[in-house]
């Protein structure tokens, strides 16, 4: 065949393909048909496992939601795209979903950066996202939008929960190692507001390069100045290898470690030697079954679905924020932005760890928050690592006011 | 080789290709949207390929490998959204900003390696790159930091009454497309002028070049602020298509990037670039849905081309049109 | 005797504790062909690339035409008028004959010119195929360069250092493993280029340059050894001595 | 703690981090050298050690082991990696080494993800090598401290060989001319062969070496290879001496940025590169010319 053969049918196909397809794809949702959740998540990355609790957790609330006869018979499907963990990937992933697969919502993300690119793309098109990963930026005026659902803990009530608990147990003055990103910084501003009623004083913030792989140049400082307690506002690999070096350089021996976020992966990444007695906030542990009878439920499904896998922190923020969704969708009696963002606002619920509900003026969820103590002894299986040693009740007074992130109400 | 007999009709097109070869790049481009799987891979399609069109200007008509390039895709990008968002430019006064501040910092590094050659240069581009990626991650009031720069939105574009809705895929992609017409019209330009000459000489033989009479270090600072130019378009309008600024945009991974891109495109050919993005944003797009090993697929790909086709896909499919 | 055009005072050169020349002076009539040469290892090769600026000495410096160029960059050599070929074939080896010349020529007319077509600039290309002809190689213009053969690729260097009508012409070694019949052409060729300009030749085989050089210079270890006549240099006892079994 | 002990401990600190520098530089140093061939897939040789090292000790017990297990694997697959994908890309100009090796590391990363998994694995420092220890101006960490002293031995067995070993004979005339070892008679293929080999284990051993402290995940060795292009940039390429130098330096560098200014830690050391550079481009103590 010859070259402008070749050409030709080319031309021919591409004729075809552009008759095919609408330029009016922005314009109208459909109605009809499956109801579509994008789901960006990294699920290849240093956070794969992390991403594949956020599947399992959003599939399970889509399995429930399908068997109990979707929305007027509508049933729902899950897109989940892998955003890598980089941003640029994560708005690009968006766009598909919205443009080409015709998402009705967006839910996913796994860190600060990714969740704001995500929610930049789906805010300039009016289309719900929820987020499930902790940031306190998406909650203030300039990021947030209409459309905007922050399901996962900020960082200002994260770590404010924390201190209240540790302050008062293990002392006043107080040192940082934070990863120089907007995550460890809003969690720093987290404790030291929580502290300022307990008169707590800063010795030190020393603010280290985010994925640094070496933190010793950071320690002998801090050693120097005996801390009674050392947050480490940092998250993942870095909370490990830093939380590692730090004991290795013998700081535990009059330090009580701290971290915002003690999470069951980091944990089982790193060991029980490294975190023994490391105390930390945590959106949801499995434990939590002994005392709340909704996370009870919540760990049978889980269980029965996955081969008796306990559900982690991730796959419990992957279920209520799809489950609230399609709830909320069930509420409107449609998939409509506007009317879907409505019942969300008005919906009061409690799928995993008691009652929940999203604050009016920024979408927070305002949820329990729970304090771990990780141990090395006394535990009943593989997955039995913290204990629980507080729980802090849902409380509006504990986040920031509407006034200070920029809104009206 | 100009004037060099077209025997063949495969010749014959070869030569027509390339001497309407703006007209051929652009025609493919039209057509892209219809032929991708989404409309936003034909558009990360075209900023990339400018991307490596601009990186290829240095590699593959000068001989220079840098592992720098994402400090122009990079700034280009930020200086455009910090602009609009900071100071609400208008999106048009924006992309010369973008383009602006990448020569600048091209001109900065530029000054800098141009004294270094051969592998010594690609190590000082990548570590100096890497200087420009931790400025503007500091800069956090401005650029957003570690979260990036969001808000870069452009809702209609007013085209003196005629009102075009940004947010439609393919409306953006087209009025991307004008920009990377106008940059692919330079860059042909340059390669056919004098100057282009001298890059050629450059790459062919710098001793020789210097000899001849040639500045080599002023030749290849142009060349590395011209490149640095484009790759700063590609960055401004990739912000206007994300409608935000990654800081992974500056990281040395997005360097390594293009040189794949250019390498497996072919380098040194004028729609190379744009073979060698379209291959691996879509291999990377496909395989992402088949595999978890995507990087896999593409590095294996990457090594075969590297040891058996040194001239990459388009490169040696000219190579064959010609011997036909 | 005409005016020294290239003036070379007292040149040291040393690569560690190597010294290649030892304060060597010698003054280049303008307008003459004159040869460099010496026994393997005289310190040929070194001299030349002190002269051509691709060295800078270790002490002494270089004058042309009345101007110290010592340690003046590359290009600023050929922008003077002064060009060189190098001993080891050094061309644009992809590209075109036609085009390694015109690139050569176009170096005086144009250097940072982005937009105008290179094609459109006629002048260019007729002067580059007029020395292509000069020396011999109008036949081959649409070849790449690299698939000549080794005496025409010489030949084609030659072209590119005259591109920019130089005033004065080095050349390291112009019959380096040429054939004797493309020495021959070679050797015709520089004659002919003597007429109108100063040439200065390095050769290793002495028997070539005796019949064409006016002034041939000796080295040797580094060292000047003798200058004069070719007549002259024969009858030289030390030079006798240097090239002992050869005939001369 | 005093001032003056609070800096003496930094400085410590410093050259127990330098050492890692100064062990991965000196492989990166030495198959640029030797070959002037750039390991852009230096820091993923870095992982697989740390990768082989953490495997071994744990189905071993043995730390001695687990090195000695690192040195011969990494150094094999090294060998392997020259033979049938380096050396077909000499003669063909410096670039294509340095791009097949860049595709090489994405290829190494992804192989480690789909055997060991993405989320790495779990690396305890040897029992005997746990804790700190008071070095007379505060504790520091035993294992940190042996660190130094294993870097020093391998630099000091390294040096050995390269200057009182017929091979390293070979090799150090090698760098310098290889049509020298040519002329005498010697594969310089097996040479070349072998100095790859010898720089990617070396690399494994710094893996191996680092794993205790660091967390052994596949991305491990990306901002390792950065950083250690920026150590032998500093030292100056295909110089081993200037690798330790460098690698030192800085370790040192850095810690101290890290005493007084956290923030500008890892700008100080580009910015130490860059001032190298504007002063003396080919490096502290490399020789003139041999980029060209």
């Amino acid at each position: 065949m010859s070259e402008t053969n070749i050409r030709r049918r080319k031309l021919l196909l591409s004729a075809a393909a552009a008759a095919t397809t609408p330029f009016w794809i922005n314009s109208v949702r459909a109605q009809e048909g499956p109801i579509r959740i994008g789901y960006p998540v990294p699920l290849t990355g240093p956070y794969a496992a992390e991403a594949k609790d956020q599947v399992q957790g959003a599939e399970l609330a889509i399995m429930e939601f399908n068997e109990s006869g979707g929305l007027n018979g509508r049933k729902c499907e899950l897109l989940v795209r892998d955003t890598k963990l980089s941003p640029g990937e994560a708005a690009t992933r968006t766009l598909e979903l919205i443009e080409k697969d015709k998402a009705n919502f967006i839910v996913g993300s796994l860190s600060s950066s990714v969740q704001l690119a995500v929610n930049n793309v789906a805010k300039e098109r009016r289309i719900i996202y929820s987020s499930i990963s902790q940031s306190d930026t998406i909650n203030e005026v300039k990021d947030w939008s209409p459309y905007t659902f922050h399901e996962a803990m900020n960082p200002t009530m994260t770590a404010g929960a924390v201190g209240r608990y540790v302050f008062p147990k293990y002392g006043k003055r107080i040192a940082f190692l934070t990863a120089d990103y907007a995550y460890g910084h809003e969690m720093v501003k987290g404790f030291q507001r929580a502290g300022k009623p307990f008169g707590v004083e800063t010795l030190i913030d020393i603010r280290h390069p985010i994925g640094a792989s070496d933190y010793s140049t950071f320690l002998p400082r801090i050693m120097s100045l005996k801390p009674d307690i050392l947050f480490f506002c940092n998250f993942g690999r870095d909370l490990i290898s830093s939380i590692k070096q730090a004991g290795d350089f013998g700081l535990k021996n009059n330090t009580r470690f701290v971290t915002p976020q003690l999470t069951l992966t980091a944990r089982l990444a790193g060991g029980s030697d490294v975190f023994d007695g490391v105390i930390g906030g945590a959106t949801y542990y499995w434990r939590l079954e002994d005392t709340v009878p909704s996370a009870k439920a919540f760990n049978d499904k889980y269980r029965k679905a996955y081969a008796g896998a306990v559900p982690s922190d991730f796959s419990a923020l992957g279920y209520s924020s799809v489950r609230a969704i399609l709830t909320a969708a069930r509420n409107a009696g449609s998939t409509d932005s506007d009317k879907v963002s409505t019942a969300l606002r008005q919906l009061k619920y409690d799928f995993t760890k008691g009652p929940e509900y999203y604050r009016n003026c920024d979408h927070q969820a305002v949820q329990s928050v729970l304090v771990i103590e990780s141990k090395s002894k006394n535990m009943k299986d593989k997955n039995d690592v913290f204990d629980i040693v507080a729980i802090e009740k849902p409380d509006e007074s504990h986040l920031r006011s509407c006034q200070e992130l920029g809104h009206k109400a | 080789m100009e004037g060099a007999p077209s025997r063949t009709p495969y010749r014959l097109i070869a030569t027509q290709v390339s001497r309407h070869r703006v007209a051929a790049v652009i025609a493919f481009l039209v057509v892209l949207p219809w032929l991708t799987p989404s409309h936003a891979l034909a558009a990360n399609i075209l900023i990339f390929g400018l991307y490596a069109v601009g990186f290829n200007l240095l590699f593959g008509y000068t001989g220079l490998l840098s592992f720098g390039h994402a400090a122009f895709l990079g700034s280009g990008s930020y200086a455009t959204g910090v602009v609009m968002v900071h100071y609400g430019w208008p999106w048009w006064l924006a992309i010369p900003a973008g383009i602006t501040l990448a020569a600048l910092i091209g001109l900065c590094m530029g000054y800098l390696v141009i004294r270094s050659r051969g592998i010594y240069f690609a190590m000082v581009t990548l570590a100096l790159g890497q200087c420009v990626y931790f400025a503007f991650y500091k800069a956090e009031a401005i650029t957003g930091g570690e979260n990036g720069l969001r808000g870069v939105n452009v809702e209609t574009i007013d085209l003196l009454g005629w009102k075009l809705d940004f947010q439609d895929p393919i409306t953006k992609y087209f009025v991307m497309l004008v920009f990377v017409a106008a940059a692919l019209w330079f860059v042909s330009r340059l390669l056919a002028s004098p100057f282009g000459a001298v890059l050629e000489s450059v790459r062919e033989n710098e001793k020789r070049a210097a000899a001849c009479g040639y500045d080599v270090a002023r030749t290849k600072l142009l060349a590395f602020v011209i490149s640095a130019a484009i790759c700063g378009l590609a960055g401004a309008l990739r912000a206007l298509h994300l409608s935000i600024v990654p800081i992974d945009s500056l990281h040395y991974l997005t360097s390594g990037q293009v040189v794949m891109m250019s390498l497996l495109g072919g380098m040194g050919t004028f729609f190379g670039p744009f073979v060698g993005a379209a291959t691996i944003l879509w291999v990377e797009d496909v395989a992402t849905i088949l595999t978890k090993s995507w990087q896999l697929v593409v590095g294996v790909i990457f090594i075969i081309f590297v040891l058996f086709f040194p001239r990459g896909i388009w490169g040696s499919f000219l190579h064959w049109l010609g011997r036909r | 005797m005409n005016h020294p055009i290239l003036v070379a005072e007292n040149i040291t050169k040393r690569f560690g504790a190597f010294v290649a020349l030892k304060n060597v002076s010698v003054a280049f009539e303008a307008g003459r062909l004159t040869a460099i040469i010496g026994p393997n290892g005289a310190g040929k090769s070194t001299f030349f690339n002190v002269l051509t600026g691709a060295f800078a000495p270790t002490s002494g410096n270089v004058n042309y035409d009345g101007h110290d160029i010592t340690g003046k960059k590359q290009h600023e050599f050929a922008r003077m008028g002064i060009a060189k070929s190098f001993q080891i074939t050094n061309l644009f080896p992809q590209l075109s004959v036609l085009e390694n010349v015109r690139v050569a020529v176009q170096m005086r007319h144009s250097r940072f010119q982005l937009l105008t077509p290179r094609q459109s600039m006629k002048g260019l290309i007729d002067q580059a195929e007029g020395l292509l002809n000069l020396v011999g190689l109008s036949s081959y213009s649409s070849q790449t360069a690299r698939d000549l053969a080794h005496g025409q690729q010489r030949c084609l260097e030659i072209a590119m250092a005259l591109a920019c009508d130089p005033k004065l012409l080095l050349l390291d070694e112009p019959t380096a493993g040429m054939s004797p019949e493309e020495t021959l052409v070679m050797m015709d060729l520089i004659v002919r280029l003597a007429d109108q300009r100063t040439v200065i030749l390095v050769e290793h085989k002495m028997k070539l340059v005796m019949g064409i050089c006016k002034r041939i210079i000796v080295l040797h270890h580094g060292e000047f050894l003798a200058e004069g006549t070719p007549d002259d240099v024969r009858a030289n006892d030390e030079v006798k001595r240097v090239y002992l079994g050869q005939s001369i | 703690m005093t001032d003056l002990n609070l800096l003496l401990l930094q400085t410590v600190t410093g050259i127990a981090l330098g050492s890692v520098y100064a062990l991965l530089a000196i492989g990166l140093s030495l198959i640029f050298g030797m070959l002037t061939v750039v390991n852009f897939a230096h820091g993923a040789y870095f992982m697989v050690g740390a990768y082989i090292g953490v495997y071994v000790l744990s189905a071993t017990g043995s730390f001695f082991a687990s090195l000695l297990a690192v040195f011969f694997s990494t150094g094999l697959f090294g060998l392997l990696t020259e033979r049938v994908l380096v050396r077909p890309l000499y003669g063909r100009g410096p670039d294509y080494p340095l791009l097949l090796t860049f595709g090489l590391s994405y290829v190494i990363i992804d192989v480690i993800r789909i055997i060991f998994g993405v989320e790495g694995l779990q690396s305890s420092t040897p029992a005997a090598l746990q804790g700190s220890v008071n070095i007379g101006i505060g504790y520091f960490p035993i294992y940190r401290l042996f660190l130094i002293a294993a870097a020093a031995v391998i630099i000091t067995a390294l040096w050995l060989f390269i200057e009182k070993s017929r091979y390293g004979l070979i090799i150090r005339a090698g760098a310098r001319d290889p049509e020298i070892v040519r002329i005498l008679g010697i594969d310089v293929a097996k040479v070349w062969l072998l100095v790859f080999g010898l720089g990617t284990a070396i690399a494994g051993l710094s893996g191996v070496l680092a794993a205790p402290i660091r967390t052994v995940t596949p991305e491990m060795g990306i901002p390792v290879l950065v950083e250690s292009f920026v150590v032998t940039v500093v030292g100056g390429m295909g110089s081993i001496g200037g690798a330790v130098i460098a690698g030192l330096l800085v370790g040192v560098v850095y810690s101290l940025t890290a005493l007084y200014a956290p923030a500008l830690a890892e700008l100080s050391i580009f910015a130490l590169m860059a001032l190298v550079l504007v002063v003396r481009p080919q490096g502290l103590f490399g020789r003139e010319g041999l980029m060209e």
